[in-house]
Order: structure tokens, then C-alpha cells, then sequence
């Protein structure tokens, strides 16, 4: 699964993207979030309000129940603020 | 038409291009969006435009084909661009054109509403005491909304 | 500002004036007005635009300074052409600039609107079948109505 | 007084402008009209239809009750359409 991260989430990670094989008990996005946060300090900074996330699964925007699959492009960002 | 660019842009330019050749056009309306020197109190020196590149041109073409089909446009064109600005550098534009005002009005100013809450771009604003990333505004979703069919 | 003229504008070059040194916009709305190729079904080959000099002048600066009064404007421009013009060409534009966006979408808005229905502007239409006047329209009027103060 | 005429109510009266003295019973615009309508036939064609008709004293639109004096500069034109 390619995961990218933009915006404080990747200064908080410490990088723009992760590619990784994710277990299989990950069905959601919320899931990944949850798997994404046990791996270092980083990750449990960038994750830690679920309220100030969002998320896109193969470049749409979606909510956190969305399924995820080890072949999708999976994106956290903070609220966009183009314009 | 979308366009995803870290070069300026001459307003002028692409509003000629676009209406060249389509006369029944009547209205032309555009919105530029420009690097402010001030955001919340606090002077601003510079602005670093981050996007997501692939998904930056796709959530566009959506808002402009969302445009297209709610008003009778002729034309219309979305420019973003991403990297580092200066106070007084334009940001964005959008250009809509149509027979009569009104459609090229609204659907300029939906364009803008939903490009702010949908288009993955994300502002990092420098200043005398460091960097910060822009917050979105609670402003900016009520406009946005809007728009939303029932 | 106004500004009553013969000659085409560059939109961009326009903006750039109005908007240069003034570090504190963050958007920037244009309407320009276009000269169409039909009109109620008919073809129009050119459009003369008759106007009333000095009162033209007094009463876009009128409407100008009650765009000015309405809403937080950093900058606002109407430009008015007068003359032969082709299909295609300028005929007007309004620019208005602000802090935020909502102000100047709707004061560009306004300031359209009442040009159409209070600036001494008339358009005479050349076509196949003769020169012909071009007639007020009641949505012009209704437009405007929206802007009368209570 | 200075009076002028635009678009087609220039056109059937032949003329841009008149530098008329206006009689003394000739105190508002809709008394100066009646009183044009009487100049000829190029006059009554461009004052037939009083609702098609707008009006500037001075370089301000007003109404038919407006009242009128020899040093005014008045305008007479249809609905403008500008823009």
C-alpha cells in the first residue's frame, strides 16, 4: 500500500510517503490509522486528533470507514486551505 | 479547463484565449486569489503552496465538469498554482464565461467556494515568528455548503 | 475609480495598477462585458455605444463611491467603452478587490448591475436586417432592484 | 436651456441638442416635453411614447415632475443599456 502524508503530517512523520504490506486485519481506513500509530512517536503525533484529519483512498476524498486494500494509493492531510 | 502550475499567469492572456473564437460569449467573470501581507494578526513574508500532485488535477477537473453542468457555460478555467509566493503574488484564478452575468457570476464564485474545501492544496505561511500552516475556516466550509444539493 | 474611453483595455495590466502596493488584498473579482455575435436571435455584425459625456463620468463615480460605502473595497475600477466595436471586443469591465472574497464577489456584482440600469449608455446594433436599437431589459431592472436599500 | 437628445430620440428629432428659451410656464420636465411635442414632426415622434422616455436635469436622472429653469442643462434619452 503506497500511504502518503502532506502538510504538518508529514513534517510530524518525518516523510512524504510510506510504502508498506498491511496485515490483513486492516479493512478500513480507520484501521490504518489505528496500525499507522503504533509504528514510532511520529506517527502517534500526526494521528492523534482523528478530527483535524482527512483522508483520500486512490486520490477521492473519503471518511474513515472507507475500505482499504494493499493495492490503494492512501492519502492523510490536514482540511485543505488552497484558494 | 484545469490547469496545476508553478509559473504566474497573465489573466488577460488566458481570458483572450479563452473567449477567442466563441462570440456568443457575453460575460466573462475571474477571480484571482493573491499572497495577502497579513493572516490573523500576524505579517506574513512569504507563502509555500504544497499540493498532491495527480489528485490536485483530478479533484479540479471535477469542480470545473460540476460547474459545467449546473451552469450554461462557454467556458471556464481553473489555475492553481503550488511552491513558494510572495505578498502580492497571485495564487489562483478562476474564470468563468456565458451568455448573460449571472451563470458566469455563480459559477465563478461556486468554483472558488468549492475549490477551498475540496482541491488538496495546503498553505504554509512564513513570517517573523516561524512558519505555521493556514487553518481552514469555518467561513469557507458555510460557503462551500452553499452549493450542496439537497 | 472610472474611467470613460474609446480605446481597449488589458485586463491584467488593469488589475496589476489597482492592486500593486496594496499588500493587504486577498481577492480580486472582474466582470468584463463582451460584445456578442447574436442578440434576441438576430446576428449583429458590429455595436455603436452612444453615451452622454460628463454625465456618464458623474455617474459611474457615484456608483463607484456607493460600491466604496457598501462594502470593505481595497480598490474598485470601472472602465466604459464608447464607439464602433466589433463582436468580440471589451465593452466594459469592473474590478473590485478586498480582504475576502464575499466582498468583492457581490460588490462586482453591484456595481454591474447598477452600471446597467443608471450609467447613460446606448447600444445601437448593425446586422443583416439594418441598424437597430438595443432595448432595456426588465431582468437589467430586476437585478438592480436587489440593491436598492429598504 | 440647453437640451439634449440621445439614441433614437436623436435620431427622429434630427438633432443632438437644442439651445432653447423656454416660456415661463414651462416649470417641470413633463411641461417642457408638452411644450417640444409642439415644435414639429420629428419632435411629436420622439415624445409619443412617455413611458419609453428617461430624463436628466443637470446630469442627475429625474422624474417628469422635476421642475425645469432656463439655465439647466436637460437630457432626454430611452432606458439605458450600458454594460
Amino acid at each position: 500500500m503506497k500511504i502518503l502524508y502532506f502538510a504538518w503530517i508529514r513534517q510530524r512523520i518525518g516523510k512524504s510517503s510510506d510504502e508498506l504490506d498491511v496485515p490483513q486485519e486492516v479493512a478500513t481506513v480507520s484501521d490504518l490509522i489505528g496500525w499507522l500509530q503504533s509504528r514510532g512517536a511520529g506517527y502517534a503525533a500526526a494521528f492523534a486528533d482523528r478530527d483535524a484529519l482527512r483522508m483520500a483512498v486512490n486520490q477521492e476524498h473519503v471518511d474513515a470507514a472507507h475500505p482499504v486494500s494493499n493495492g490503494d494509493e492512501v492519502a492523510f492531510f490536514p482540511p485543505v486551505t488552497g484558494g | 479547463m484545469i490547469r496545476v502550475q508553478r509559473e504566474d499567469f497573465d489573466l488577460a492572456v488566458e481570458i483572450a484565449a479563452l473567449t477567442g473564437g466563441r462570440p456568443g460569449i457575453g460575460g466573462v467573470v475571474s477571480f484571482t486569489g493573491l499572497v495577502r501581507d497579513f493572516s490573523t494578526g500576524k505579517q506574513v513574508s512569504a507563502m509555500t503552496l504544497e499540493h498532491y500532485p495527480g489528485m490536485t488535477e483530478k479533484e479540479l477537473a471535477r469542480i470545473d465538469a460540476e460547474a459545467c453542468a449546473r451552469w450554461p457555460l462557454e467556458a471556464c478555467l481553473v489555475i492553481h498554482r503550488y511552491g513558494r509566493l510572495q505578498p502580492g503574488e497571485q495564487i489562483m484564478a478562476v474564470v468563468t464565461a456565458s451568455a448573460h452575468r449571472q451563470a458566469a457570476f455563480e459559477a465563478a464564485e461556486f468554483l472558488v467556494d468549492w475549490l477551498k474545501t475540496k482541491a488538496p492544496f495546503w498553505k504554509l505561511e512564513a513570517g517573523e515568528q516561524g512558519d505555521s500552516w493556514v487553518e481552514a475556516q469555518a467561513s469557507d466550509d458555510e460557503a462551500a455548503a452553499r452549493w450542496e444539493k439537497p
